[in-house]
């Protein structure tokens, strides 16, 4: 049986951290709190491999599939009868794999973060911003409550927001943590609605309770919620959507996603964790979390995340061969590899063998965070030893960047998906369930398979061959001990944690899932994969003018890749323009000058009135009298004549 | 049929407004205050037609005798010799008559609507009960009034040495 | 003890004032430092005087009658002389005439408490007259200046003609029940339109005494000429003692014909609280300016009186004694001011605060007061006279004089404002206040912030007025 | 616990400040006297809780009874429930943070605190006061010292500011006591809150009334269109003023809104309901995009406060037992936020003497600890978890959402959007200020926040975290409260 | 209806008495004025005379009425002239239309 405290440790202690830095830290700890963070950080991360243990090897597994355990739920917030609040911890499959990969990437980037960001003026705050970000994630994962996934929801944002903003006296880095906090607060009052919906209609808000209610059709809450529709769409589909969208939000899917390379203004490190491993799945976690709902009661849902999750794939991994600030295009690869994970769930049904595309998107979602993780950290070993993003700068760094070279190209192999590498087993059984459920679909992922080798492979060659690498002053060798451990360990990850066999363990209901390996069908994934990586070795593998050349010839395409589609320009015509000045503006005009005028008014017409009649009072004693006798007669009359 | 008790009524009547009339319009103040004289005169003749000679005496003396010369000594006081008084503002003098026209209107009206219920006994006091009456304190009787009025007159006599017997600052 | 010395004690003392300062006139004289304070030792006596043998009856047949109730409101006045000629002890010193001053002050208080008690049309117009004339020749008491005359004249004639037509209205009154005591009359009233003409004549001298619009017009031209010692006299005295005496004259004798009045009440309070407050919003003389504010506060007393009944009795007193505090204190306020600096500008109040904290927090009050912000006594006063008035269910009035009650906030937050927000490089230099004028000042502080909250203070009251 | 040691306690206060001699006594004095209505308003807590826990469940505890006008039947009655201990604690935590923000007053400091105290003394018999009479007496004590704060310590068009608001509170206590009078004569000449709340009133005059009660106290709370006096009294006002005007003024009105019109004339409740939800909606939507456009970090507050409020105000109009259980929360959770936002405002305007945001920059650097605050803050207004603005806009959500029919749903998603918008300018000022490089380089010079400052601002950001981690002590608090409100409205 | 009775004496003092209001209203001069006010008075006492004689002859109400209204008119009468002079004195003019200075 799962024990409370052990795993209600796991988030708290980054608490802890974050609490102790963000007091102290700063005055008192000063550069020892790396180390304090990074101790705290691996005891709970020691204590969520072990929780995994316990539970895929020794309890978890019940006749024959893995349970849900809740083995701690307190009341938080009681909103009527069966309506709470609640703060629990929740046990299964998928937030037990979440817990490991949440932890132990955190793990990695806090000792990276020891190296990289030595000598910083806020290290201590630095990391107290990783401890909230790792407890809010964790706390996510962990939930039991769709109100408490929404809490922990927020404050992952916030912690993103913070840790962007980090370098907060660069204009741009606040810009960008406003964005990437706005745009994804504007997915999340799509999520909220879509509580609101989902709560009422089921009655609670106990994940376990709201899955059972909703899935079964013959159950009132689903009768009636089905009968209410609005637009043509019943209430539950709405709030399946809105749910979807608050992930969307998250995950940096299409049109979402502008917030996600801006983003990368934040540290290197920052963004291995937040905005590649972890945090942009939630969207995809979130999905998974209530895939029951999607599956089962509002499918069409489900078909619309699939696209959504192809769409963003292939866009991203466009402009992802575009462009040249290397974060930007792991920024988009990662964007591109999400949508993988979110059409795989598209493309699953639930439970059994149709289950495949659950398994799968679980599956990618864990070697994508090793093999990310370690292309964002490798990019930051690239950054703080020729300290810029723009890869035009870079170029023969192999012999400079031994390890980092290495490692950096396993994990480009791996998310080229080139067998054996991690990304290899992952991406086939997405595309295998693509194939089995949606052509169209599996088309589109087999051009951005090509695609992502060939953009990888093109950053790798830019970096690390193409032109020879010029030295100029004294440059200190690659970063320390410190920054190289987890490049290893990642890297291991990146080129082992293929062979895990994921559906023994991870599957929609719970039951093991063997995932058979067809050999025939990988062939044209991998040769596509080999192609993009072909294609990159001819373009850049020494300097030369063909991309010019290429890109010329691409034209208008290139040009629009190169410029995002100019979404974000969309977006700042929406904003600027309709928020701010045809609403903003009025009402801030309307209500200095109407609603202030009224009020206004009155007093005025008051002062007007009475310098009117000023005249009354004209000092002449005969005038007065003439006042009183017509009073007087006005009066009789009256009383005589009218009111009688 | 007419008798003279009649025609004296009607001659009364016509002294008493004809010559209020003209002291209310006439631009020579003296003459003002002469013919006020006269229509108090005339009402001082209608109290005497009504039989109520002690009230006409008073009229008379307290009148005649006592505010009218007072009048008069202010107009020595204050006016400059035989200059005629200004005119009034036209649009004043319109809308007063028009105002003292209705209410002039407005009050006859009502008086004549109204059945004042006549009594037969119409016996004028004597001056003895007058007197009795005057200083009586018991129901009926008018002593209270009489020392108010006393208070009055007093109070009235201060104020009017205070003002019009103003002492110059360093005297006193 | 002999009936008639209980019954008429106030009268008879005030009078006996009068004869002793008569005396003294006429004999040698008195330093006018150690007559004043004679004179207000001798005010105190009235004052305290009036808490002993209250008791209930009539004099000279039905001509004089009285009882608790109208002891008190009489003790209502003389407290309030008592205060003046404490406040005002600056300006009486230096006048020439203290004990003629004094004895036309209690002649009109005399005037005033006969007419408060009055049973008779006779007496209560002779009671009016003599609590008028009197008022008119003080009204001039400043000699040298030319705008104490003219108030003065305007206040004479004026009150004359008023006078005049209430006599008409009294005489067709008398025509129509043949009677001119209050009780007959009532028995008498048949309200043909003769009788409501004659009531229409009759109520045009209240309305005139109370400054009531439209016949409110002398009112401010005279508070401005008049030394403020009479202004205050008129806005406070002689407005309680008519108020007074219209409630006995509305409930006693035109009880008959009360829908009559009622209305008239109704439509002239919101005619009055909306011209009154119109007019004081524009005043710069502190003096006027309270004059206008005081016809707004009339406008309060008539719909308090609008209620037919012994609620509206005790709210119109109760506010009357809370009146009294706080008009005397913003007069007594200014007084002092003008006394020692001649400002009697609002502009000129700016910057007060800070050489003299104590008038201004003294002023302050009684603005509040009179604006009816708790937790001041105006508060309750205004609130209670609403409740009176509201007992008829005629939500729109109380509304319009809620509504009203916002706009003389407005004109007296002006004078707090100048007092204590705006700058002034030359504001009243610090003022020496003398003793008896301080103390004054303080009774009236306390007298505005106490009367409220001591609720016994109402509950006496409407106990006394109960038992009508 | 004798309810009469609230009002005793800041009276004290107060006549201790009159008689004291100098300015350090004075602050000392006060200090001290707010200090010991915290203590008395958590001792309140304590002893509800225990009374409740010893399953007491009259509605109203504590209650005390004494005449004052025994022929009018005015009486001292008082009593709290739920609702009224909230808001006691809530004025308590502001009233000490108000003192501990202006410390460094110079001018006229003993008036400067007597008037605060004074504030402070009428919200205190407002909210426990049971008689409409004695409520409506410590509402209108609170106008005057509103109105001399901010014209003798404002800055800016303070007259003008302080003459607005003066005479539209006035207004509105002008529209309470109509209504309040006619309750007291349809309900048979009585003043009492619980012998109303006992009595049927018929539809009609309840129709009548209630609008002239909401919207009277509803001007006192920002309802829309009558919130004008609120960017210009919050923006003149000094930094005390604001806090007390926003944190607790503003809450008399919602709580007369809730616990005089809404619980006293349910019909007219029910009558007028969607029109209150729509201003309120209005409210929320407009007073965010309006917040959008200021510069002032004042009146980024004060039109944020008008958004804020308009949650409370819908909580009400939707009339469900959680929806205002939320308004409550909003209430309380509002005021604590809006003070520590004014304090905080404060404390950068006396460093930098702008409260111009785009004069700023970059603060971050210079007064690390005020940013932060101000950083907690602003994340609360937006609603952030675990902090108190959210557990209150949640519950009212959740409470809104309970009316199914379209007409509440699209009201509730409108006011749900707010929180985007609100987002957009919090991020704005705080980027502006808090962010980014520091532009003035005078401001290099500053200080951060002085002891009294922190202890202010740790106060008030201990309750709204108190309140945004374990928001279930505050719902146990509120819930049975808004339970009586709705057996009323329900008919039971 | 030649024979004189009741309402004849009505409408004379009625007549006077808005003629003396008309005067009041009319004159410029305040001696004028005051001399209006008398007639005013005395068309009241002509009416109290009327009354008490043709209506309540067996009370003496009316009559005594009278009487003290001539008391008083003499009062205010004087009071009013010595006003009156006052300000003749203080600006060399008794005419109503310059004595202005309060207004407003």
């Amino acid at each position: 049986m799962p024990n409370a405290t052990t795993i209600a440790l796991i988030p708290l202690l980054p608490l802890a951290g974050f609490l102790l830095l963000g007091l102290f830290g700063r005055k008192y700890l000063k550069s020892s709190s790396g180390l304090i963070g990074t101790a705290l950080l691996l005891t709970s991360t020691i204590l969520a491999l072990y929780t995994a243990y316990e539970y895929f090897f020794v309890y978890g597994k019940v006749n024959g599939a893995y349970q849900q355990f809740i083995p701690l739920q307190l009341t938080w917030l009681e909103f009527s009868k069966g309506v709470s609040i609640d703060m629990g911890l929740l046990l299964d499959p998928i937030s037990v794999m979440m817990l490991v990969v949440v932890s132990f990437i955190s793990l990695m980037v806090h000792i990276y973060s020891l190296g990289y960001m030595k000598g910083e003026e806020r290290f201590a705050t630095y990391y107290s911003f990783l401890g909230l970000f790792t407890f809010s994630m964790l706390g996510l994962v962990l939930a039991s409550n769709i109100f408490q996934i929404y809490i922990f929801w927020e404050l992952v944002g916030v912690s993103s927001f913070l840790l962007i903003g980090y370098y907060y006296d660069k204009p741009s880095a606040v810009a960008a943590s406003k964005k990437a906090f706005i745009v994804t607060r504007f997915a999340d009052l799509g999520f909220l609605i879509g509580i609101l919906i989902l709560s009422f209609s089921s009655g609670t808000l106990d994940f376990t309770t709201l899955i059972q209610r909703l899935t079964s059709p013959e159950s009132n809450e689903v009768k009636t919620a089905v009968v209410s529709t609005f637009l043509g769409a019943s209430a539950l589909t709405w709030g399946a959507a809105l749910v979807f969208i608050g992930g969307a939000g998250k995950s940096a899917m299409f049109p979402l996603h502008i917030w996600l390379p801006d983003a990368m203004e934040g540290p290197t490190p920052v963004s291995a964790l937040i905005h590649a491993a972890t945090m942009v799945v939630a969207g995809v976690y979130l999905v998974a979390r209530l895939f029951p709902v999607f599956a089962l009661t509002t499918p069409a849902v489900l078909e619309i995340i699939g696209w959504v999750g192809a769409i963003s794939a292939i866009i991203a991994a466009v402009i992802a061969c575009t462009q040249t600030d290397i974060k930007r295009i792991l920024a988009y690869s990662t964007m591109s590899q999400i949508g993988y994970m979110m059409f795989a769930l598209g493309v699953s049904k639930y439970g059994g063998e149709a289950g495949l595309g659950y398994t799968a998107s679980m599956f990618h979602l864990f070697t994508h965070a090793m093999f990310k993780a370690l292309l964002f950290l490798g990019a930051g070993a690239v950054i703080h030893y020729i300290h810029s993003n723009d890869m035009r700068d870079m170029g023969g760094l192999r012999k400079y960047l031994p390890i980092t070279h290495i490692t950096f190209l396993i994990a480009c192999l791996a998310i080229a998906g080139v067998p054996p590498f991690a990304g290899f087993f992952s991406k086939e059984e997405i595309l295998l369930a693509a194939y089995q459920n949606n052509m169209a679909i599996y088309w589109i992922a087999l051009i951005t398979s090509g695609l992502t080798a060939f953009y990888m492979f093109r950053l790798y060659f830019t970096i690390f061959w193409n032109k020879p690498h010029e030295v100029h002053g004294e440059k200190h060798g690659e970063g320390g001990f410190a920054m190289m451990l987890p490049l290893v360990l990642l890297a291991v990850g990146a080129a082992a944690a293929g062979f895990i066999p994921f559906g023994e363990f991870v599957s929609s209901d719970g039951k093991a899932l063997v995932s058979h390996f067809h050999l025939e069908f990988s062939i044209a994934p991998v040769g596509l994969g080999l192609a993009g990586i072909f294609a990159a070795l001819w373009l850049y593998k020494k300097q030369n003018d063909k991309p010019q050349k290429l890109a010329a010839a691409l034209g208008g395409l290139y040009k629009a890749a190169y410029h995002k589609f100019y979404i974000d320009e969309i977006y700042l015509f929406i904003t600027k323009k309709v928020l701010f000045n045809l609403i903003g503006r009025p009402a801030a005009w309307f209500d200095r000058n109407i609603v202030d005028g009224m009020v206004n008014l009155t007093g005025n017409t008051t002062q007007a009135v009475s310098e009117g009649i000023k005249k009354i009072q004209s000092g002449k004693v005969q005038q007065y009298a003439i006042y009183f006798l017509a009073g007087v007669i006005v009066l009789a009359t009256l009383f005589i004549y009218v009111l009688r | 049929m007419i008798t003279g008790s009649t025609i004296l009524f009607y001659l009364l009547a016509a002294l008493t407004l004809g010559c209020g009339i003209l002291s209310v319009a006439t631009r020579h103040i003296f003459r003002a205050a002469i013919y006020l004289l006269f229509s108090l005169i005339g009402i001082a003749g209608l109290y005497f037609w009504l039989q109520y000679e002690f009230i006409a005496a008073v009229q008379i003396v307290v009148y005649v005798g006592g505010i009218v010369v007072l009048i008069i000594f202010s107009i020595f006081l204050t006016q400059q010799a035989g200059e005629k008084l200004p005119k009034q503002k036209s649009d004043r003098k319109i809308f007063a008559a028009l105002a003292v026209f209705c209410g002039f209107a407005l009050t006859m009206l009502q008086v004549y609507q109204h059945e004042f219920n006549g009594a037969e006994t119409t016996k004028a006091p004597t001056v003895a009960d007058i007197g009795k009456k005057m200083l009586s304190v018991d129901n009926g009787g008018y002593a209270l009034p009489f020392e108010i009025i006393s208070m009055l007159l007093l109070a009235a006599m201060v104020g009017c040495i205070v003002i019009a017997l103003r002492s110059k600052p360093e005297t006193k | 003890m002999n009936e008639f010395l209980t019954l008429m004690k106030s009268e008879l003392v005030v009078t006996a004032i009068i004869f002793l300062l008569l005396f003294i006139k006429i004999g040698k004289g008195m330093k006018n430092d150690s007559l004043l304070s004679l004179v207000q030792v001798l005010l105190l006596v009235n004052f305290i005087a009036g808490f002993f043998f209250n008791s209930t009856g009539n004099l000279f047949g039905d001509m004089f009658y009285t009882n608790p109730l109208i002891t008190f409101q009489k003790n209502i006045l003389s407290l309030g002389v008592y205060l003046i000629s404490l406040l005002c002890a600056d300006w009486l010193k230096k006048t020439q005439h203290l004990a003629e001053f004094f004895m036309l002050m209690l002649s009109a208080l005399l005037g005033m408490f006969l007419m408060i008690s009055s049973n008779n049309l006779l007496i209560f117009y002779l009671a009016l007259e003599l609590a008028t004339i009197p008022v008119a020749a003080m009204a001039n008491f400043d000699l040298d200046k030319k705008r104490s005359s003219e108030g003065a004249m305007k206040m004479i004639l004026s009150s004359a003609f008023s006078s005049g037509i209430l006599l008409f209205g009294i005489s067709l009154l008398y025509g129509t029940t043949g009677t001119i005591s209050f009780a007959e009359i009532a028995a008498q009233l048949d309200g043909s339109s003769v009788q409501i003409l004659a009531f229409v004549f009759l109520f045009t001298a209240f309305a005139f005494k109370l400054s009531i619009v439209p016949f409110h017009l002398w009112t401010a031209d005279v508070y401005e000429g008049s030394p403020i010692a009479v202004t205050s006299f008129l806005s406070v005295i002689s407005k309680g003692s008519v108020a007074f005496i219209f409630i006995t004259v509305l409930y006693k004798v035109f009880q008959p014909i009360q829908d009559v009045w009622y209305t008239m009440l109704v439509i002239l309070a919101v005619a009055t609280m909306v011209i009154g407050n119109l007019f004081a919003l524009r005043q710069q003389n502190i003096k006027r300016f309270l004059a206008f504010s005081s016809i707004a506060q009339v406008g309060f007393i008539l719909v308090g009186i609008s209620s037919n009944d012994y609620m509206g009795i005790t709210a119109v007193v109760y506010f009357v004694l809370i009146y009294v505090f706080s008009n005397l204190a913003a007069f007594g306020v200014a007084s002092v001011i003008s006394e020692h600096s001649g400002k009697e500008n609002i502009d000129e109040y700016k910057g007060l605060y800070k050489t003299n904290p104590f008038l201004s927090w003294i002023l302050a009050l009684a603005l509040f007061s009179l604006a009816g912000i708790p937790p001041t006594a105006g508060f309750f006063g205004k609130l209670f006279l609403l409740t009176a008035g509201g007992a008829k269910a005629a939500y729109w009035f109380i509304a319009v004089a809620a509504l009203n009650m916002i706009i003389s906030l407005y004109y007296y937050l002006r004078v707090v404002r100048a007092m204590f927000m705006d700058k002034n490089e030359n504001p009243v230099e610090k003022i020496k206040i003398s003793p008896s004028v301080k103390l004054a000042l303080l009774i009236c502080g306390a007298g505005i912030v106490l009367i409220g909250l001591l609720s016994w203070v109402y509950d006496h009251i409407h106990s006394l007025s109960f038992k009508l | 616990m004798n309810l009469l040691l609230l009002i005793g306690a800041p009276l004290l206060t107060a006549v201790a400040v009159l008689l004291s001699r100098n300015k350090a006594q004075v602050k000392w004095i006060s200090l001290v006297g707010s200090v010991a209505q915290l203590a008395l308003a958590f001792a309140l807590l304590y002893a509800f809780r225990q009374e409740r826990a010893q399953n007491n469940m009259s509605q109203m505890l504590f209650e005390l009874n004494y005449k004052l006008f025994d022929s009018l039947n005015i009486n001292f009655h008082f009593g709290v429930d739920g609702i009224s201990v909230a808001m006691i604690l809530l004025t308590s935590f502001v009233v000490i943070a108000g003192v501990l923000v202006s410390w460094n007053i110079e001018k006229m400091t003993k008036e400067f605190y007597f008037l605060l105290i004074l504030l402070a003394l009428g919200a205190y018999g407002f909210f426990i006061s049971l008689d409409l009479f004695i409520l409506f007496f410590f509402l209108e004590i609170s106008v005057i010292p509103k109105y001399l704060l901010i014209g003798i310590w404002g800055s800016g068009k303070k007259e003008y500011s302080a003459n607005k608001l003066a005479l539209m509170l006035m207004g509105g206590s002008a529209l309470i006591l109509v209504g309040m009078l006619g309750l007291y004569f349809t309900a048979g000449h009585s003043f009492d809150i619980m012998t109303l709340s006992k009595t049927s009133i018929p539809a009609n005059i309840q129709n009548l009334l209630f609008p002239l009660l909401f919207v009277g106290f509803g001007v006192f709370t920002a309802l829309f269109p009558l919130h004008t006096w609120v960017p210009d009294g919050h923006s003149s006002a000094p930094t005390a003023g604001s806090m007390f005007l926003a944190g607790i003024s503003m809450k008399l009105g919602g709580y007369g809104c809730l616990r005089i019109a809404t619980y006293l004339l349910p019909e007219g409740a029910k009558e007028y309901a969607n029109i209150i939800i729509v201003l309120s909606a209005i409210a929320i939507l407009y007073g965010a995009f309006a917040t959008m456009m200021q510069k002032d970090l004042k009146y980024i507050n004060a039109y944020s406060s008008v958004s804020h409020v308009g949650f409370s105000l819908l909580g009400i109009g939707m009339l469900t037992q959680t929806a205002i259980t939320g308004a409550l929360m909003q209430m309380v959770s509002h005021g604590l936020m809006t003070a520590l936002f004014f304090a905080v405002i404060g404390m950068i305007y006396d460093r930098t003497h702008t409260r111009m945001t785009n004069e700023m920059g970059g603060l971050m650097k210079v007064m690390p600890f005020i940013t932060t605050v101000f950083f907690i803050v602003g994340l609360c207004s937006l609603g952030l978890p675990g902090l108190s603005g959210f557990v209150a806009e949640m519950t009212v959500f959740m409470g809104s959402w309970e009316n199914s029919d379209a007409f509440h749903r699209v009201a509730t998603i409108a006011a749900a959007m707010s929180i985007v918008v609100t987002a957009v300018y919090i991020l704005r000022a705080i980027g502006q200020t808090a962010m980014g490089p520091i532009t003035n380089t005078s401001h290099l010079q500053l200080k951060d926040a002085a002891w009294n400052e922190k202890l202010a601002a740790i106060i008030l950001v201990a309750g709204i975290i108190a309140i945004g981690i374990a928001p279930g002590w505050l719902n146990d608090l509120l819930r049975p409260a808004a339970e009586e409100i709705m057996n009323r409205i329900a008919g039971k | 209806m030649i024979e004189p009775g009741l309402y004849h004496i009505l409408f004379i003092s009625a007549a006077l008495f808005f003629i003396g209001i008309y005067g009041f209203l009319t004159r410029r001069n305040l001696i004028t004025m005051l001399m209006s006010i008398e007639l005013i008075l005395n068309s009241v006492n002509l009416n109290f005379i009327a009354f008490n004689k043709y209506v309540w002859p067996d009370k003496m109400d009316g009559l005594f009425f009278t009487l003290f209204i001539i008391a008083i008119a003499a009062a205010e009468a004087a009071v009013a002239i010595a006003i009156i002079i006052n300000l003749y004195r203080s600006h060399q003019s008794i005419d109503v239309e310059n004595a202005e200075d309060l207004k407003y």
